[in-house]
């Protein structure tokens, strides 16, 4: 595929958001597939997304997956190119609430190491309230 | 195609099981086919849901052992798995195998434990249904991706959430008191708003009362011709209709609605030639109380962000405009993920033939049953109807 | 029933892959695709297969994601595991809804990421596909349960462990041989028979040279009618015959016979209305050395117990009586579990469309495909033919 | 079912190997089945199966599943019953060769702890040469 997801963590780690874009017809397409699904074309380019965006949705986890740290809050954001991503939000959970709805976040990442059952590590995107 | 009915239905006790997987499926089965009249020699072929065995008890592959522990060889067996859609799927399969005249009689069913696993690994394994890469590493679990669901319903359709979560509460309510009245379902007792809202929180704004349990338990169904059904059995439940259909991760669906919900549904009311009008009773996927409310309307019980009003008019209860969860659902009967969509098919039929007992919704004779897998990305509907 | 057709195919390199599961599959799919010259808009159901997904990489449920991935919201899709025989299971019943009319155009396939997991944790999920109870506790593994069948062998045929030992290392020389010319195989190099006797016990009497490795990778296929095929494509490859069939735990099946794989192979060949005489080339499950002895046996190539004088006389080479795996097989290709049948019906398809480069089979008009799944508990068999 | 996995392990630790069989057709069942194989009957009752038998085949296990440590042998014993059971032979896997099969042996277990894929701990067949 054009853009894997191991390239992905690489680039975030440089501070660029990949995605990518249809050459058929512009759609923005994230997460990475190999056609679009709007028009499916296989002629996928990478693009830069934009780091910012806007907190569509948010839950503070309580009861956590086996290797994670509650509480943490897991946030949608979506980005002014139409596309949503998730993560967790860079904010004390124990003071969310629905004031964060619509609030801009600046878009970073946190290394996860990975364990028996992930396949290698990976990253989360790392939301930060933007002042 | 041939028109297909269910002849027998068997379903383990949901709760905590000491019994393996085979067992309980042994056990299932040995229901099904007493209910059926029929010997597991006339079974051709075999359709087993189970999402989990693998992690749970070390058992993978499991059709030909389903096969085998109700005395079978050579015959033809599949596993199947769409997460907790996983049963549905199979019993739609086996459905389709059938109408096409692949085989005529068929096995299909689920069975799961999750209990063993404990809480914090039970999660781990359950989120996998998830897209591992671009939501599990945040830590997204089930919970977690409903209680995004229900912020996003409160905001989107202007319902304040501390309405939503009181309406959220009532249903916790109503399928427990249904579940109290279901001798097979994993809690038999009747809770309070109060007993909710002093729960833990799970997952803002998901307490522990609006979540189903972890359960252990299987089920299973007989699938033969209609023609055969007649010959057989008094009362033959016909499939009417199915529907399948999916998504990828959440942040590519159109939340809160589930797309994948309304086309599998539209697929299935088309094929059965009805309308959301014509169920009688429907046994649906309220994993969270926030669950049961977006699935009527999905369904077309309701119209979209008008669902949460429902159980306040009592419209979802027994003997309301459209009873929702007779069963106790997830809720209360309990979720052992890959046996839940049997449950479900074993619950209408039982209240096609009028045998739920304390929990029959008088006079049914259309039910349907909506089975949801992993974070919105699969659902599968099947319209039952009375054959005879 | 319609007739149906193989009108494009794909498949990754098979080794170690850096890539997830849904990029091996996406992958695969796009070669498939294009090879059909069909969008992927055309697919109206996706049929996949994944063993072990959740332990590989934390992702089940991959169905629904399978679609996504190729850019498809809203179609049906389902994830079937068989074990080792898991693909080509899901593709029989991607077949069958083709040719009863539930669906015109489908994918199905598999993907399957096995050396993530290091060989302790791999051995150990890979033997879960074994009886969890009745044989797990006992620490037995794959390569033990065809250790155990090869000890068999020996003793029911009389044929000393030597004698047989020797031809189950000139089955890995040829397989390797095989390998060597394919350029999507994960072992591309020659070996010895010295390399064989030389390389570790791994579960006496089985070396590692007599083993198939783990393996990483993805194949698909593009199914439809026939009709629609020969409109689309010029070498439509029909599928003749399919068969699947069960057993239960080792202990409860007739080793050092495979009755599963006789009952699955004889529905097939009964369906394509052949015998094992017309097949011109075939891929098996070469899991072991000694599984591919089994296997020509029980696929009717060679009788009961005569199997392995087959590769002393070059019968089984390519150019051979009847040549077997002439891709390299699961010894030399390599068995990432979930996508190995796929990637038999890849290199079967490829064969008769006369594609094969330097592994072709010469005028191979007639191939077959036979997978099996857990230890000896179920085999899948598909006959494919030319189309044109 | 008439005969769990868990009444199989606690009766095996009481020095009795169960089995079931069939009240239809007298057929016995190894491993246990909620319905008769051969007739298809439901009406089956536990039966005590011999705790003597035959190696019918056997390996020795050099790679080895993760929590478990090679090498060690397993063997498929043959009971007079007819039916085949799995386990280990307590012998010394590097004396281990072909003089072993349709060797007889006593028919004990040994407790398998479990751990957190095998949903429990269980039992396995421990097969001790007769002298
Ligand atoms: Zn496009
Ligand atoms: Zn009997």
């Amino acid at each position: 595929m054009e853009l894997t997801y191991k390239d992905f963590c690489n680039e975030i780690k440089k501070g660029r958001l990949l995605g990518l874009k249809c050459e058929g017809c512009g759609k923005v397409i994230f997460p990475v597939k190999s056609f679009c699904p709007d028009c499916g074309g296989n002629k996928l380019k990478k693009i830069e997304l934009s780091k910012r965006g806007k907190i569509k949705t948010y839950t503070v986890i309580r009861v956590a997956p086996e290797g994670f740290n509650p509480p943490y809050i897991v946030a949608i954001v979506e980005l002014p190119e139409d596309v949503l991503v998730m993560g967790n939000l860079d904010f004390d959970p124990e003071k969310a609430g629905l004031f964060l709805l619509g609030k801009e976040v600046e878009i970073g990442y946190k290394e996860v190491p990975g364990d028996k059952y992930s396949g290698g590590g990976g990253i989360a995107l790392l939301f930060s309230l933007v002042e | 195609m041939r028109e297909v009915a269910i002849v027998g239905v068997g379903m383990t006790n949901f709760g905590k099981h000491e019994e393996t997987l085979l067992e309980m499926f042994g056990d299932a089965a040995n229901e099904a086919l007493l209910d059926a009249q029929l010997s597991p020699k006339e079974i051709e072929a075999l359709f087993i849901g189970n999402c989990l065995g693998d992690f749970a008890e070390g058992q993978a592959n499991i059709s030909p052992f389903c096969a085998s522990v109700i005395g079978l060889k050579d015959i033809p067996t599949i596993r199947v798995e769409c997460a907790c859609a996983t049963a549905t799927v199979a019993i739609r399969e086996a459905v389709l195998t059938v109408a096409n005249g692949v085989y005529d009689t068929v096995l299909a069913g689920g069975t799961e434990k999750t209990l063993v696993m404990g809480t914090p690994f039970a999660t781990r394994t359950f989120a996998m249904a998830s897209d591992s890469r671009f939501e599990g590493f945040a830590g997204i679990t089930f919970p977690g991706a409903f209680a995004l669901m229900a912020i996003l319903y409160s905001r989107e359709y202007g319902v304040p959430l501390e309405v939503l979560k009181e309406k959220m509460a009532m249903i916790a309510v109503k399928n427990h008191k249904n579940g109290a009245k279901n001798p097979k379902a994993h809690f038999r007792k009747v809770i309070t708003i109060d007993d909710v809202k002093n729960s833990i929180m799970v997952a803002d704004p998901l307490q522990l009362y609006d979540c189903c349990p972890f359960t252990d338990g299987a089920a299973a169904v007989v699938i033969t011709t209609l023609e055969k059904a007649k010959r057989i059995c008094k009362k033959p439940v016909v499939v009417a209709g199915t529907g399948l259909a999916s998504a990828g991760a959440i942040i590519d669906q159109d939340i809160p609605r589930i797309k994948a919900r309304e086309k599998a549904a539209k697929v299935a009311y088309a094929q059965a030639g009805m309308t959301p009008n014509d169920i009688d009773v429907c046994e649906l996927h309220d994993c969270f109380t926030i669950a049961e409310i977006i699935a009527t309307e999905g369904l077309g019980f309701f119209e979209h962000g008008q669902g949460w009003k429902a159980v306040d008019k009592g419209e979802t209860d027994i003997g309301g405009k459209i009873p929702i969860n007779p069963s106790g659902g997830l809720k209360a009967r309990g979720h052992p993920i890959g046996a839940t969509g049997a449950a479900q098919v074993y619950t209408i039929a039982k209240q096609l033939r009028e045998e739920a007992g304390e929990f029959q919704v008088d006079g049914a004779k259309v039910g349907m049953i909506d089975t949801l897998g992993g974070d919105f990305s699969v659902v599968c509907n099947l319209i039952l109807k009375r054959g005879w």
